[in-house]
C-alpha cells in the first residue's frame, strides 16, 4: 500500500558508506558555495572597476546564471534522480520567463 | 462509515460540505458554484442581447452596459467555465487514474474556497457602488482612471480566486504524475487526464503573470503606485502583455479539458479506442507550448512594429495544426465505430463543426494586416464565442450528461437532453454566425448602442432571437436537472453501457475511498480490455485488501479563504474608510492564524481497517 | 488539378459571397466595399484565407458527415464490436502537411502585408522647395471627440477628417486620456491610440466621398473608453486634391471670419464668447489640444457631436443637455459653463448659439 | 504513516524528505510551485526593467544615483551564506542529527533575519531621501520587484521558525522531515531570485 514505507535498516557498512558519501557531498557543496561567492566578487569588482556596459552587462549576466545552476544542481539537488519533472517543470518556467523578458525589453517602449 | 449517504440532517449536511476534503464532493460543489454562475453570466448575456436587439434602445444605461459586459465576460471564464471543469476533473481524474484522493486534499479545498470567496467578492460589486467597466481585458489606461470601486473588486476578486486555481493547478499535476495505479503509465492515461495536466500546466505558468498584473493595478489604483500612469513614466502597454501573456493560455486552459471530454465522449459511443492516441497526446502538449508564444496576437493594433506582429501572426497560425490533428483523428475515431447518439455524444458530434468554423477564423484573425480591420469588431465576439460555447461549453454540457451518473449515480432524461441540445445548438449558430458578417459591416464590439444609419439591425436582431433559443435550451435543462435529483433512479456502474476507462469500473455509488483495492492497469482503456475479458469485477486488482489512510475533514480551507475575503474589503476601501486598514490586517490575520493552525496540528489522517473494509457491501457491481 | 480547379471556383463562388454581402452593408461603413488600396489589400487577404477556411471545413465536413451517416449504431446493430484501429501513420502525416502548407499559402502574403502597411516612411518626402509632400494628420483622440491636426498646413479640425484622394495619408495617432482606437472600416484596418506614444500608419482613398449617401465616410472608436464609447464616432470627408487644397486656404481664412450677419447670431456670438470660448475656438487655423472640439467648420457639418443628425433642434438639444446625450463626455451642463454661475441657458439663448454656430462655416 | 514510530541513525532513509507519498507529493508540488514562481518573478523582472529609471518629466533620482554597492555586496553575502547553511542543515537531517540541523536553521534564520534588516534600513534610507514609493514609475517598480523578494525573505524565515519551534520538542520522523526540506528548497530560491536582483538591478543600475 502506498502510504506504508518499507524502512530499511541499514547494516554498518552501508551506514558508513552513506555517510561518506553525504562528508563528501558535504565537501562539495564548500566548493560550491566558494565559487559562488568568488563570481560575485567577480561581477562586483567588474561593474566597480568601470569596464565598458557592454561588455560587463553580459558577462555579469552569466555569471549569475552560472550561481543558478549551482545553486540548482548542487544546493537543490536538481541533479539526482527524481528531479526529472521538477527540471522539466522548472525549465519550462524559465523558458516562459525569458521571452517574457525578452518582449518587454523589445516590445513595451517605442 | 459507509459510503451511501445515510439521511442527514440539513445543518449536518452543509458542515460535511464546508469541510470536506474529498475530491468527489469537491466536484459538487465546483459544479453547483460553477452552474450558478454560468446562470447568472447568461442571465447578463441575455441583458445584452435585449440591449442590442433593436437600435438606440435604451434597456440598460450605456455605463451599466460596460459593466455588464464585464461582468459576463469575467463571470463566464473565471467563475463559471473552469470552475465547472475543475468539477469534472475533480469528479473523474482521480477515478481514472485508480487514485485513492488527490495528492493534496486539503489545498484541494482550499483551491475551492478561495475562487468561491474571490467569485462572491467580484459578484457584490453590483451591491456596493457598481460593477467592474473596462472590459474583462480591464486594459490599464481605462481601468486606472475607471471611478468608483469596480475595477478594485475585479482586481482583488479575480486575485482571490486565482490563487485558488493555481493551488488547483498544481494538485492536479502532482497527482496526475504521482498518484496513478501501477501499470498507468503515461501512454495510457485518459485523454481527459492528459489534457487535465496539460491544462493545469498552463495554469502553473499563466496565473502568475496575470497575478502580478493584478498586483500592479491594485498597487496603481489602491495604494499609489504610478505603473500605468504614463505622466508619471508608467507604461499602459506593460498591464495589456501581462494579461495576454496570461490571457492567451487561458483560452487554452478552457478548451484543452473540453477537448479531453469529447475524447473520452466519441471513444466511448464509437465503441472505439481512439484514434491516434500518441498524435492525440502530442498535439495537447503542442498546442500547450505554443499558447506561450501567441500571445501579442490580441495586440496586433497596438502598434507593436511589423516585426512583432509578423513573428507573432505565424507563431498563432502554426497552433492549427496540431488542433487539426485532434479534429482529424476524433472524425477517424467514428469512421469505422459504431456511433450511438446519446446525448453527450450529440454534443460531441455537434462541436466539430462549429469549433472548426470558430478555430478557422481564428486563423484569420492571425493573419495581422487583416486582423487590423477585424480586430474589436464582432468578428472577434464571434470568433470566440464559436470556440468558447461551440467548443468549451458544449463539451461542458456533454461532460454534465456524461459524467453525471458517475458523480451522483442516476442518468439525466435522454429526451429531455436532447430538447436541451437542439435548443441550444441552433440558438448558438443563430445568434453568433450573424456576427461574423456584422464585424464585417463595421459594427465594434463593446458598444452600448447603435444607429439606425449603419445598416446592422437586421443582423443583430437575429442574434439576439437566437440567444432566446439557447436561454430555452439552458431553462429545460435546469428542468431535467431538478427532475432527475426528484426521482432519484440509481443507474448503478458503467450505466453508458460502453465505458472504457477507470472510472466506469468503480461501483456506484462511488465509495468514498474510491478503490478498495488499486487497480492494475493493463493497457489503454482498461476497463473496456477487462470487459472484453469477461472480467465481472471490471478490474485487476494491483494489492491485497488492506488498511485504507483517509485526510481528515477540515474547516480551515474555509476559514482561511474567508480572511481573504474580509481583507479585501479593508484593501479595497483603503484611503476611504477609517475601518479600512484594521480590517484588512483582521483578514489577514484570520488567514495566518487558520495557516498557522494548521502547521501547528498535525493532521496525519486516519484509516479505514481492513475489517470493515471486508464487512462493507459497497456500491453495486 | 482538379483540386486546383475546385478551389478556384470556391474563390469566385466566395467573391460573389463578399460581393453580395457587401449589398448588405453600407459603402461608408463596411470593411466589403475598401474605399482605398489598403482597405482592399486587407480585403483580399479577407477572401484568400476566407477561401482555404472554406476549404478546411468542406473538407472536414464531407468526412464528417460520411461518418456520422455510415456509422451509426442504429444501422450496425448492437452488438457490433468495431475493430479498435490505432491510428494510421499515412493519414497522420497528410493532415499535419496539408494544413501546413495552408497556412504557409496564408503566411506569405500577411507577412508582406504587415510589413507594407507599416511602412510609414514616405510620411517624411519632401519636394524639391522642402516642402512635405504627403498629408499627414495628427489625430488626438478624447473622451468620445477627435482632434485632427495638419501640421504642415497649421490647421485644426475635430469629429470631420478632411483628406485628399489618390495619394496616400499619414496619420500620427494618440490618445489624450484614456486609449482609444482610430478606425475608419470602409478605409481599413484600426490603429490604437495609446497614451504613452504616438502610433503611425497610413490610408489613401480613391474617391471623393460626396458621391456617398451621406456624403462622408464613418469613423469609429473601436477600443472601450467608457461609458460613450459607442457614440465616440467621427466622419470622413474625402475631396479630390484641388478641392483639398481649397479647403485648407478656407481653413487657414477661416482665422478672420465675419461678424455674423443676423442679430440673433451676433447674441449668440456673445454667449458663445463668454462661456464657451475657453474650450471651443473658431478659428481653423491653430495647433491641437483643446479641451473641446474645434468649431470653426461647425456650420458644414455632417453631424453633431459625431452621431446626431446636423440639425438646429440637435445644436440646441445638446447643448442644453450634453450628458443626455454622450454619457460621461466633458462638455459641462448649461449652468455648469464657465460664467453662468448656474443658470441654466433659455430657449432664446439657446437659438442664439444655435444660429451663430450654424454660421461657423468655411465652404460657400 | 505513524508520528510515533522512531527511527535510528540505522533505520533513517537516505530520502527522508521522500520516502512517504505525501513527502513525494510534497516535494514535487512545491518544485512546481517554484516553476511558477520563476515565473512570477520574470513578471516583475521585466516590469522593472521596461519601468527603469522612467519617471515624469524632471525626475530626481536614477539608480545610478541612487544604489549602494557596498551595503548590496553585504546583503548579498549574507544570504548566499544562509544558503549554505541551510545546506549543512539539510546535511544533519539526512544524518539523523536533530540538534545540529536546528542549529544551522537557527543559523540560516538570523542570517536571513540580518539580509532583512539591511534591506529594511535600504529602503528606509530610500523614503528619506524622498525616494517613495509613488514617486515615479521607476521607485513603484524598484520597490515592487525588490519588496517581493524581501516578503518572501520574510514568509521563508516565518516558515522556517516555525517549523523549529514546533518540532523541537520531537525530533525527526517522515512527517516532518518533507516539510523541513521543502522550506530549505524554498530558501534556495530565494537566493536564485537575489542573485538576479543584485546583477539586473543594482549592478547593471550602477552601469546605468
Ligand atoms: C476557448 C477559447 C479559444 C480558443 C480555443 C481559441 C483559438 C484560437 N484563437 Fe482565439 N480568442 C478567444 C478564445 C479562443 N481562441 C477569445 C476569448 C478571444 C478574445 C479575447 C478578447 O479580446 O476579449 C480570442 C481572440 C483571438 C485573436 C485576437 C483577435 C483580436 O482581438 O484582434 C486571435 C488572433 O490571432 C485569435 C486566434 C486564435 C487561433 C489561431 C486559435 C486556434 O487555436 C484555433 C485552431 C483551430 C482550428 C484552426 C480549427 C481546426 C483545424 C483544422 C481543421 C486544421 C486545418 C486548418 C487550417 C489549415 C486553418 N483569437
Ligand atoms: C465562457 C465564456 C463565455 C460564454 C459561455 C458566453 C456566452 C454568451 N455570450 Fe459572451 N462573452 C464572453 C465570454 C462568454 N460568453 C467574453 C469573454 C466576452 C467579452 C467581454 C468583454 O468585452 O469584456 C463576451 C461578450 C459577449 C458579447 C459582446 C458584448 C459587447 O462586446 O458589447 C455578446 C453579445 O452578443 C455576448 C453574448 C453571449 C451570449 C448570448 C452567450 C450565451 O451563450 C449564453 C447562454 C446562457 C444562457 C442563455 C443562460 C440563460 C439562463 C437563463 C435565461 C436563466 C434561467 C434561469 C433559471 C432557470 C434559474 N457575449
Ligand atoms: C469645459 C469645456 C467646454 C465648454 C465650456 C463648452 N464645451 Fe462644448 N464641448 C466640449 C467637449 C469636450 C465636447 C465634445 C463632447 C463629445 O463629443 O464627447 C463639446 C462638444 C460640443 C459640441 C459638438 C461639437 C461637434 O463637433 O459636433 C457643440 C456644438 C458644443 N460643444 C457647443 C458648446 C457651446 C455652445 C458651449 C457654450 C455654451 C460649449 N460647447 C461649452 C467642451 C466644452
Ligand atoms: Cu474612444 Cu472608444
Ligand atoms: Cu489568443
Amino acid at each position: 500500500m502506498a502510504h506504508d514505507v518499507h524502512t530499511h535498516v541499514k547494516s554498518n557498512i552501508e551506514f558508513e558508506y552513506a555517510r561518506r558519501r553525504a562528508a563528501n557531498e558535504m565537501r562539495g557543496q564548500v566548493t560550491t558555495f566558494a565559487i559562488m561567492i568568488f563570481l560575485t566578487l567577480i561581477a562586483f569588482t567588474m561593474v566597480l572597476a568601470g569596464f565598458s556596459a557592454y561588455l560587463v552587462i553580459p558577462f555579469i549576466l552569466l555569471l549569475a546564471a552560472i550561481q543558478v545552476v549551482l545553486q540548482l544542481y548542487y544546493f537543490m539537488h536538481m541533479s539526482h534522480k527524481g528531479h526529472e519533472t521538477a527540471s522539466l517543470f522548472l525549465y519550462s518556467g524559465a523558458l516562459i520567463a525569458a521571452i517574457t523578458v525578452l518582449t518587454f525589453l523589445t516590445i513595451v517602449w517605442w | 462509515m459507509s459510503s451511501i449517504a445515510q439521511k442527514k440532517g440539513f445543518g449536518a449536511t452543509l458542515w460535511d460540505y464546508l469541510t470536506t476534503v474529498d475530491h468527489k464532493k469537491i466536484a459538487i460543489l465546483y459544479l453547483i458554484t460553477g452552474g450558478f454562475f454560468f446562470i447568472v453570466g447568461g442571465i447578463e448575456a441575455m441583458l445584452i442581447r435585449i440591449q442590442l436587439l433593436k437600435p438606440d434602445n435604451d434597456f440598460v444605461a450605456a455605463g451599466l452596459y460596460n459593466e455588464i459586459i464585464t461582468m459576463h465576460g469575467t463571470t463566464m471564464i473565471f467563475l463559471a467555465a473552469m470552475p465547472l471543469l475543475f468539477g469534472f476533473m475533480n469528479a473523474a481524474v482521480p477515478l481514472q487514474i485508480g487514485a485513492r484522493d488527490v495528492a493534496f486534499p486539503f489545498l484541494n479545498s482550499l483551491g475551492f474556497w478561495m475562487f468561491f470567496f474571490g467569485g462572491i467578492f467580484l459578484n457584490l460589486s453590483w451591491f456596493l457602488g457598481g460593477a467592474p467597466d473596462a472590459g474583462w481585458t480591464s486594459y490599464a489606461s481605462l481601468a486606472i482612471s475607471s471611478p468608483g470601486h469596480g475595477i478594485d473588486f475585479y482586481a482583488l476578486g479575480l486575485q482571490i480566486s486565482g490563487g485558488g486555481t493555481l493551488i488547483a493547478g498544481i494538485n492536479f499535476l502532482v497527482t496526475i504524475i504521482n498518484m496513478r495505479a501501477p501499470g498507468m503509465t503515461y501512454m495510457r492515461m485518459p485523454l481527459f487526464t492528459w489534457t487535465t495536466f496539460v491544462a493545469s500546466a498552463l495554469i502553473l505558468f499563466a496565473f502568475p503573470p496575470l497575478t502580478v498584473g493584478l498586483f500592479l493595478m491594485i498597487f496603481d489604483r489602491m495604494f499609489g503606485a504610478n505603473f500605468f500612469d504614463h505622466t508619471m513614466g508608467g507604461n499602459t502597454i506593460i498591464w495589456e502583455h501581462l494579461f495576454w501573456i496570461f490571457g492567451h493560455p487561458e483560452v487554452y486552459i478552457l478548451i484543452l479539458p473540453a477537448f479531453g471530454i469529447f475524447s473520452e465522449i466519441f471513444s466511448t459511443f464509437s465503441r472505439k479506442r481512439l484514434f491516434g492516441y500518441s498524435a492525440m497526446v502530442f498535439a495537447t502538449v503542442l498546442i500547450g507550448f505554443l499558447g506561450f508564444m501567441v500571445w501579442a496576437h490580441h495586440m496586433f493594433t497596438t502598434g507593436m512594429g511589423a516585426t512583432a506582429n509578423a513573428i507573432f501572426a505565424v507563431a498563432t497560425m502554426a497552433i492549427a495544426v496540431p488542433t487539426g490533428v485532434k479534429i482529424f483523428n476524433w472524425l477517424l475515431t467514428m469512421w469505422g465505430g459504431s456511433i450511438k447518439f446519446t446525448t453527450p455524444m450529440l454534443y460531441a458530434v455537434g462541436f466539430i463543426p462549429s469549433f472548426v468554423a470558430g478555430g478557422v477564423t481564428g486563423v484569420m484573425q492571425a493573419s495581422a494586416p487583416l486582423d487590423y480591420q477585424l480586430h474589436d469588431s464582432y468578428f472577434i465576439v464571434a470568433h470566440f464565442h464559436y470556440v468558447i460555447v461551440g467548443g468549451v461549453v458544449l463539451g461542458l454540457l456533454a461532460g454534465l450528461h456524461y459524467y453525471w451518473p458517475l458523480m451522483f449515480n442516476t442518468m439525466l432524461n435522454e429526451a429531455m437532453g436532447k430538447i436541451t441540445f437542439w435548443l441550444f445548438f441552433l440558438g448558438f449558430h443563430l445568434t453568433f454566425f450573424i456576427q461574423h458578417f456584422l464585424g464585417l459591416l463595421g459594427m465594434p464590439r463593446r458598444v452600448f448602442t447603435y444607429g439606425e444609419d449603419q445598416g446592422w439591425d437586421l443582423f443583430n436582431a437575429i442574434s439576439s432571437y437566437g440567444a432566446i433559443f439557447m436561454a430555452a435550451g439552458v431553462i429545460v435543462l435546469v428542468v431535467n436537472i431538478v427532475m432527475t435529483i426528484a426521482k432519484n433512479v440509481p443507474v448503478g456502474r458503467d450505466p453508458w453501457g460502453d465505458g472504457r476507462t477507470l472510472e466506469w469500473a468503480i461501483p456506484q455509488p462511488v465509495p468514498f475511498y474510491n478503490f478498495k483495492q488499486i487497480p492494475l492497469v493493463r493497457g489503454l482503456d482498461t476497463y473496456w480490455i477487462e470487459k472484453q475479458e469477461g472480467n465481472v469485477e471490471g478490474m485487476t486488482y494491483a494489492e491485497p485488501i488492506g488498511d485504507i489512510h483517509m485526510p481528515n475533514n477540515s474547516i480551515i480551507p474555509f476559514i482561511m479563504s474567508l480572511g481573504l475575503f474580509v481583507g479585501a474589503f479593508g484593501a479595497l476601501y483603503n484611503g476611504e474608510q477609517p475601518w479600512a486598514i484594521p480590517v484588512l490586517g483582521l483578514g489577514l490575520i484570520i488567514t495566518f492564524a487558520a495557516m498557522a493552525t494548521r502547521s501547528l496540528k498535525d493532521d496525519l489522517g486516519y484509516h479505514i481497517h481492513k475489517e470493515d473494509l471486508l464487512n462493507e457491501k459497497g456500491g453495486k457491481h | 488539378m482538379m483540386k486546383g480547379l475546385k478551389k478556384w471556383r470556391l474563390f469566385s463562388m466566395l467573391t460573389a459571397l463578399m460581393i453580395f454581402l457587401a449589398g448588405c452593408g453600407d459603402e461608408h461603413l463596411s470593411t466589403l466595399t475598401p474605399a482605398g488600396q489598403v482597405g482592399r489589400d486587407q480585403l483580399n487577404l479577407m477572401i484568400l484565407s476566407t477561401a482555404i477556411m472554406v476549404l478546411v471545413i468542406i473538407v472536414v465536413m464531407i468526412v464528417y458527415i460520411i461518418a456520422i451517416m455510415k456509422f451509426r449504431r442504429s444501422k450496425l446493430g448492437e452488438d457490433f464490436i468495431p475493430k479498435q484501429v490505432e491510428g494510421n501513420h499515412t493519414l497522420e502525416i497528410i493532415w499535419t502537411t496539408v494544413p501546413i502548407i495552408l497556412l504557409l499559402i496564408l503566411t506569405v502574403p500577411t507577412v508582406i502585408a504587415t510589413y507594407e502597411l507599416a511602412d510609414t516612411k514616405g510620411m517624411d518626402k519632401k519636394d524639391e522647395n522642402g516642402n512635405k509632400t504627403a498629408v499627414t494628420v495628427n489625430v488626438e483622440a478624447n473622451l468620445y471627440w477627435w482632434e485632427f491636426e495638419y501640421p504642415d498646413l497649421g490647421i485644426v479640425t475635430a469629429q470631420e477628417l478632411v483628406v485628399p484622394t489618390g495619394e496616400k495619408v499619414y496619420f500620427n495617432l494618440k490618445a489624450a486620456d484614456v486609449k482609444h482606437s482610430f478606425w475608419i472600416p470602409a478605409a481599413g484596418g484600426k490603429l490604437d491610440t495609446n497614451v504613452d506614444n504616438i502610433n503611425t500608419f497610413f490610408l489613401d482613398f480613391d474617391n471623393p466621398s460626396d458621391s456617398l449617401e451621406d456624403g462622408v465616410f464613418y469613423g469609429k472608436c473601436a477600443e472601450l473608453c467608457g461609458p460613450s464609447h459607442a457614440l465616440m464616432d467621427f466622419k470622413v470627408k474625402t475631396l479630390d486634391r484641388e478641392d483639398f487644397n481649397a479647403w485648407v486656404e478656407d481653413m487657414k481664412a477661416s482665422a478672420d471670419q465675419a461678424a455674423p450677419e443676423t442679430a440673433v447670431a451676433q447674441e449668440g456670438q456673445e454667449i458663445f464668447e463668454q462661456s464657451c470660448i475657453s474650450c471651443h475656438a473658431v478659428s481653423g487655423a491653430g495647433t491641437a489640444g483643446s479641451v473641446g472640439p474645434n468649431l470653426a467648420t461647425f456650420g458644414d457639418r455632417n453631424r453633431v457631436a459625431g452621431f446626431l443628425e446636423h440639425n438646429e433642434e440637435n445644436i440646441k438639444a445638446w447643448i442644453n443637455d450634453p450628458q443626455e446625450f454622450k454619457p460621461g463626455n466633458k462638455m459641462p451642463q448649461p449652468e455648469d459653463l464657465p460664467k453662468r454661475n448656474g443658470k441654466e441657458l433659455t430657449d432664446q439663448e439657446l437659438t442664439a448659439l444655435t444660429e451663430y454656430l450654424m454660421g461657423l462655416s468655411v465652404e460657400e | 504513516m505513524d508520528l510515533n514510530t522512531k527511527y535510528t541513525p540505522h533505520s533513517w532513509p537516505d530520502h527522508p524528505e521522500s520516502a512517504t507519498l505525501e513527502g513525494k507529493n510534497k516535494f514535487l508540488g512545491f518544485w512546481l510551485f517554484l516553476g511558477g514562481e520563476t515565473v512570477l518573478f520574470a513578471s516583475l523582472f521585466a516590469t522593472y526593467l521596461a519601468l527603469k529609471n522612467r519617471g515624469p518629466s524632471g525626475m530626481e533620482f536614477t539608480t545610478q544615483e541612487l544604489f549602494e554597492l557596498p551595503l548590496v555586496f553585504i546583503m548579498t553575502m549574507l544570504l548566499l551564506t544562509s544558503s549554505l547553511t541551510s545546506v549543512y542543515a539539510m546535511y544533519h537531517m539526512k544524518n539523523y542529527n536533530f540538534k545540529a540541523m536546528q542549529a544551522w536553521l537557527a543559523v540560516t534564520v538570523l542570517l536571513g533575519a540580518a539580509f532583512l534588516g539591511f534591506e529594511i534600513y535600504e529602503f528606509y534610507h530610500y523614503v528619506h531621501l524622498g525616494f517613495t514609493y509613488d514617486q515615479s514609475a521607476f521607485s513603484s517598480a524598484f520597490f515592487t520587484l525588490v519588496g517581493t523578494h524581501g516578503l518572501h525573505v520574510l514568509i521563508g524565515l516565518g516558515w522556517i521558525t516555525l517549523l523549529m519551534l514546533r518540532n523541537t520538542k520531537r525530533g525527526f520522523n517522515l512527517y516532518n522531515a518533507p516539510k523541513f526540506y521543502v522550506a530549505s528548497l524554498y530558501w534556495h530560491f530565494i537566493d536564485v531570485v537575489w542573485v538576479f536582483i543584485f546583477t539586473v538591478v543594482y549592478l547593471m543600475g550602477v552601469i546605468g
